[in-house]
């Protein structure tokens, strides 16, 4: 009995062994850059573990398809950029080192992006960003490509709701000071002169890691703006509507990172704030229905936007491996020749001589359920 | 540093030849490894040498990051005019900062300089008509020289080593000359070093002036290769980064230093694939590293000699006997 | 609006005042400067949230195990790391302190992530208005907590015998020795005691500013120069010196410039340095 | 009258072939002396002898590298300082080392935490401010504050708290005006007379010997000479050596 058990095991470990080559064939890489450790590390997380899904899904389905109809494995690298623009330097060095990698994703944040630009485009590597600074498309690099509406869209969007719908004329804008912060800033005010004639009546900065907003929110009810635009990261947003809540500020509370982060964040306090986001859970349409629910079977949450664009972007990419397979040439080639790409935040357009694929955006309002209610949507 | 041995020789032909084999992204650890070289051993001179704490290094290396990067930039002028005005800059505010605050040493110093080198970065980040803010400074040129194109990351490699050679080549002439031992005095024991008619604030003062300049060059030489600069890349996470190559290395040997940057910028490089938990596991290599070799990995082969030594001295039952002076 | 704010201040104040007051005890026993001081701040917020927010334990229970654990990881942390340093080259102890920061910080990062959570208020309700203030119940808990802290470490140090001999201990070691005081002992409870205190201003915190994995370093540093204000050893002025951070911040932020709130906090250092470098509460050692 | 011939039984402290090494220096070499129950023994030598190495080795602070020392009979070997001092060594450390930021009551009060039960503390604090009634006038005041002299009685009254059953003292004349010299003598010939087991180490070995029941003396790290103190005070060679200098140190010290 014994040396037959034995013998089974030793028969199944080399038919095991035996089909070890097939499963063991080399793969297709693509690569991601995200923010892993310091702040901002939560989107971050976020943006790995919606890559690393399509990526699984892929793979679940045998993997990439190549144009010859064979598949082979997909797999994701991935390097952290901590924030920095040294650090993302290096990163991205060593994405782009790996000549196996065909294509790679990030980085997220506009200060690391803008400065490592040059390394993906010395490459010819095609560079799917979440970046929303409008510069990083403004340089004629023909390898980037953005899959995020940019802040001139969604801040356009929410200039529009505040002073159309809402007839909001006296605006106070307070932002982060970090370049995230500082470029939501310059172009709501851009668009809010350009388009709408107004300036804001008072203008606040402050520092990301902040805790005490009681002086920002004490000199905007001072002020007494009927609409305060916050333009910065979650948990500064989140401790600022709380200030001025406690301070009894009644007006609007307008914010530019109003995802599902800061609504854990700020909870009940989130009621009434609006805000434009690039996509969100709750939009309307049947793809984005579909992927929610998706999303929820897997990760038990509600997706946010950063789940969509990079989840786009893998299958983009598997796509036109599909087309021209897995080479950094010819995706790149393919791709400025696409007209239009369905994906679930709405229709891309590769072939956007800047780069800039999207323009979708949509402004929510928290109810009073803290559901974010989609109040416009912008194709 | 004492003679050159072999093993040290070895070091610097492996510094010449090994990266014309390397992969970009090799070679560019390797440019920052040099630049933090600079910085390490800047820093080396008034902690190492001085005993004094500094955790706000960052500061001068923007300084002088940002005033080659400024004057380049807005102004046009050639990297060999830049980088002095950015050593002359960084010196100034060395003289600036090092007057008042070197009344201080140990923790009080460790948090003014950290004041320093926040508000420096403060002030980048806010005082956007000057420094252009969060959007920071770009397109940076590469130094112009003659008949050697810096573009490549190869020539430009050979450019910092260059520079960090000649610094060493000052580091040894200065450490050896009576300002050194001054120096060295004023670390041992400070009113000892005053009775020997040192004036230990003005000594202290022109090593930070010097400490700071240096820190300043490390700057245009970063400004320069990485060609775009913000206020994100000087943290007080960088301040802390030099410090800990100096101490890793090191602290008070050159070539310490030079062992402590390629370390401690290569390491979390090697440690990436641990993903989550590098930084944790370099952490603990740094108590470990403090625990069990104080004076630094360049202290390894002199304690493990010392070791041996005393074993063997145990075995033999012998004792150094002298005159009995408690 | 100033006294708006200068209640606000102080409540964000207590906590940098008890942090302070931790790191100072810890630098009086042991004459280590403990740059991971502000982790204990960490771990006991984290302990807090997976209790009370994770597994719904009532905060009864919550609070003694949130500053439990930081005592725990203090004391181990002493036994380990620092005392083999202490007595050593004070960039040794200042190296040591940073890796041990690293480490625990980054633990609570692979744990937790670098994600903010937020914490429910540690009592419902809305904000009270007293004379025109508007103040935060959380705002009152936290002066409150405070004043009964300061006042019990008051009574630990002036009747206890482990006060007492924790006093021997920062005013002179060897001496301390030689009064029978195991004083390996007394540094090492003096760790746990601190970290104990710098947990209570965690679990105080965690409803202001948001739990998250990076919050120590920041948090120390602004402790750190409560501390140095205060006049560095002095325990009322390490409690001072962080009420007037609070305070100072918030007036800065107000009536000075929003973008330059910080550069004011370090601007005050180094004038009190400057004018007078034995802080405002000098210590006698 | 002091006992001619040594008292019977194990002495209570004994030192014997002490050496001890420091960094590389041999600081002592050959060190021996012994006290007996209710002895007041004196250790005399030159600046520079030994004196204090060889206290701090009693107390286990330094390490030893040869040699043997045994209080009550027990070798101290891996006994920790402040095990000793629980065991009934009481310290009088060089430089006084009062804490300066506690009360007079409050040193006092450290004097007596690890050794001495709540109750008895009380008892001792007022035999100790009869013995030093300027202590009792200052009691509330920071130790930090008080004079030199005053802050030698405060660490003699702080040790005498623990209730020792050995006196440790190191050089308690030091760096004290002569006045006060005279006053701490009084005191410690007072001690004399309460049976206190007493080890004396000074340089000042005049008025040491005068006190003292019996006095060893230290030289380059080694014991030359022991005997009775009444004895040593006329030999010749200590005369010479230890007395002409230790009356110019006096002098110097003013």
């Amino acid at each position: 009995m014994k040396r037959r058990n034995f013998l089974s095991y030793l028969t199944a470990g080399f038919v095991t062994l035996a089909s070890l080559p097939a499963l063991a064939q080399e793969p297709v890489r693509i690569g991601l850059d995200a923010v892993l450790t310091g702040p901002g590390a939560n989107n971050g997380e976020r943006i790995r573990e919606a890559a690393q899904w399509a990526v699984d899904l892929v793979n679940q389905k045998g993997g990439v398809a190549l144009p010859d109809g064979s598949k082979r494995p997909l797999e994701l690298v991935v390097v952290d950029d901590q924030a920095k623009p040294d650090v993302g330097l290096s990163a991205i060095r060593r994405l782009v080192g790996d000549k196996s990698i065909v294509a790679f994703m990030g980085p997220d944040w506009s200060s690391v992006t803008y400065p490592t630009l040059f390394v993906g485009a010395e490459a010819g590597i095609p560079q799917f960003t979440s970046s929303v600074a409008q510069r990083i498309t403004q340089e004629g690099h023909k390898h980037i490509f953005r899959a995020r509406s940019t802040d001139t869209d969604w801040m356009g969007a929410m200039a529009d709701y505040l002073v159309k719908q809402e007839g909001k004329k006296k605006i106070g804008v307070t932002y982060a000071n970090n370049e995230f912060g500082r470029s939501g800033r310059d172009v709501f005010v851009k668009i809010l002169k350009e388009t709408h004639g107004l300036d804001p009546a008072v203008e606040l900065s402050y520092a990301v890691g902040d805790k005490d907003f009681t002086s920002v929110a004490g000199r905007l009810i001072q002020s007494g703006v009927d609409v305060v635009v916050n333009l910065g990261n979650q948990p500064e947003g989140a401790l600022l509507i709380k200030d001025l809540n406690n301070l009894g500020y009644g007006g609007l509370f307008a914010f530019n990172s109003a995802d599902s982060i800061f609504l854990d964040l700020a909870k009940s306090n989130a009621e009434g704030v609006v805000g434009p986001l690039s996509w969100v859970h709750t939009k309307p349409d049947e793809k984005s229905k579909a992927f929610n629910v998706e999303f929820q079977k897997r990760f038990n949450r509600d997706p946010i936007g950063h789940s969509v664009i990079y989840f786009d972007s893998v299958n983009m990419i598997v796509d036109a491996i599909g087309k021209v397979g897995p080479t950094r040439e010819a995706i790149l080639k393919y791709l400025k020749s696409v007209d239009t790409w369905q994906g679930v935040q709405g229709t891309y357009h590769p072939s956007a001589p800047t780069g800039d694929m999207i323009h979708a955006s949509v402004v929510i309002r928290y109810n009073k359920d803290l559901v974010p209610e989609v109040v416009s949507v912008r194709e | 540093m004492g003679r050159l041995n072999p093993l040290g020789l070895a070091v610097i032909i492996a510094a010449i030849v090994i990266p014309i084999f390397l992969s970009e992204y090799a070679l560019h650890l390797m440019i920052m490894v040099v630049i933090f070289a600079i910085l390490t051993l800047s820093l080396n001179l008034i902690s190492g040498y001085g005993g004094l704490i500094s955790l706000g290094h960052a500061g001068f290396f923007l300084i002088g990051s940002y005033t080659s990067a400024l004057l380049s930039v807005y102004q046009g002028w050639p990297f060999w005019l830049s980088a002095p005005m950015a050593i002359l800059l960084t010196a100034t505010s060395g003289l600036l900062l090092g007057f008042p605050a070197l009344r201080w040493s140990g923790h009080f110093l460790a948090v003014i300089t950290i004041a320093f080198g926040s508000i420096a970065q403060l002030l980048s980040i806010n005082w956007v008509f000057l420094t252009n803010g969060i959007d920071g400074v770009a397109p940076i040129l590469r130094p112009y020289l003659p008949g050697i194109d810096l573009t490549s990351n190869l020539n430009y490699y050979y450019f910092v080593l260059i520079c960090l050679a000649f610094i060493v080549y000052l580091m040894i002439r200065l450490v050896a000359s009576g300002f050194g031992r001054a120096l060295k005095a004023i670390k041992d024991d400070e009113t000892a070093a005053a009775c020997m008619g040192i004036d230990v604030r003005i000594t202290k003062v022109s090593a930070f002036v010097i400490s700071a300049a240096l820190a300043g060059f490390a700057g245009a030489l970063y400004a320069h290769y990485i060609r775009f600069l913000n206020p994100d890349s000087f943290s007080l996470d960088v301040s802390i980064r030099i410090f800990m190559m100096m101490i890793i290395g090191g602290t008070g040997s050159i070539a310490g230093s030079i062992l402590g940057s390629f370390v401690v910028y290569v390491l979390p490089e090697v440690l990436r694939p641990l993903q989550d938990y590098y930084y944790l596991i370099w952490g603990v290599i740094v108590i470990v590293v403090m625990l069990f070799l104080p004076g630094g990995l360049i202290s390894l082969g002199s304690v493990v000699r010392a070791r041996l030594a005393e074993r063997k001295d145990r075995a033999d039952q012998k004792i150094v006997s002298t005159e009995a002076q408690p | 609006m100033f006294f708006q704010l200068a209640t606000s201040g102080i409540a964000t104040g207590c906590a940098y005042a008890l942090i302070a007051l931790g790191f100072v005890m810890i630098w009086n026993t042991a004459s280590v400067v403990n740059f991971a001081q502000g982790e204990f701040v960490v771990i006991a917020m984290f302990v807090a949230l997976t209790c009370h927010v994770t597994l719904g334990w009532p905060l009864w229970m919550v609070l003694p195990l949130a500053v439990l654990l930081p005592a725990i990881v203090g004391y181990a942390t002493e036994r380990v790391v620092i005392r083999p340093v202490i007595g050593a080259a004070e960039m040794t102890i200042v190296t040591v302190t940073i890796g041990l920061q690293i480490v625990l910080s980054d633990a609570a990062k692979i744990i937790y992530g670098g994600q903010p959570y937020s914490f429910p208020p540690l009592i419902a309700g809305k904000p009270l208005s007293l004379a025109g203030i508007v103040v935060p119940r959380q705002s009152l808990v936290v002066i409150a907590s405070m004043i009964v802290l300061a006042i019990g470490l008051h009574f630990l140090s002036q009747k206890t015998s482990f006060g007492k001999r924790l006093r021997a201990v920062s005013q002179d070691r060897e001496t301390a020795k030689l009064m029978g005081i195991d004083v390996n002992r007394t540094i090492a409870q003096g760790f746990a005691l601190s970290a104990a205190i710098a947990g209570f201003a965690g679990v105080l915190l965690a409803p202001i500013i948001y739990v998250s994995a990076g919050l120590g370093l920041p948090l120390l540093i602004k402790s750190f120069i409560a501390a140095i204000i205060g006049g560095f050893g002095s325990y009322i002025g390490a409690l001072i010196g962080g009420l007037l951070i609070g305070v100072l911040d918030n007036l800065v932020g107000f009536y000075i410039s929003s973008h330059y709130r910080e550069v004011f906090t370090f601007l005050a250092l180094i004038l009190v340095l400057l004018f007078r470098p034995q802080g405002l509460f000098p210590h006698h050692r | 009258m002091q006992p001619e011939a040594p008292v019977a039984g194990t002495p209570l402290l004994e030192v014997r072939q002490l050496a001890v090494n420091f960094g590389g220096i041999r600081a002592l070499r050959d060190v021996h002396l012994d006290v007996r129950e209710g002895e007041f023994v004196a250790l005399i030598g030159a600046n520079g002898a030994g004196k204090t190495t060889t206290l701090k080795a009693i107390l286990n602070s330094v390490e030893i590298a040869r040699g043997e020392i045994r209080f009550r009979g027990r070798s101290t070997v891996g006994i920790a300082t402040h095990h000793l001092v629980r065991m009934g060594i009481g310290v009088v450390p060089e430089g006084r080392r009062v804490f300066p930021a506690s009360s007079v009551i409050e040193n006092l009060e450290l004097g007596a935490l690890e050794r001495t039960p709540k109750g008895e503390a009380g008892a001792i604090m007022t035999n100790v401010f009869d013995l030093f009634p300027v202590l009792k006038d200052r009691r509330t005041q920071m130790a930090g504050s008080l004079s030199g002299g005053e802050q030698q009685m405060l660490a003699m009254g702080r040790a005498l708290m623990g209730k020792p059953d050995l006196l440790l003292l190191d050089e308690p004349s030091m760096g004290l005006a002569p006045k006060f010299v005279d006053r701490i003598f009084e005191i410690l010939a007072g001690l004399r007379n309460t049976k206190t087991t007493i080890l004396l180490i000074e340089q000042n070995a005049l008025m040491s010997l005068e006190i003292a029941d019996r006095a060893f003396v230290i030289d380059q790290g080694k014991t030359i000479m022991s005997g009775k103190a009444s004895d040593l005070i006329d030999d010749p060679k200590i005369a010479g050596a230890y007395l002409g200098r230790s009356d110019e140190q006096i002098s110097h010290a003013d």
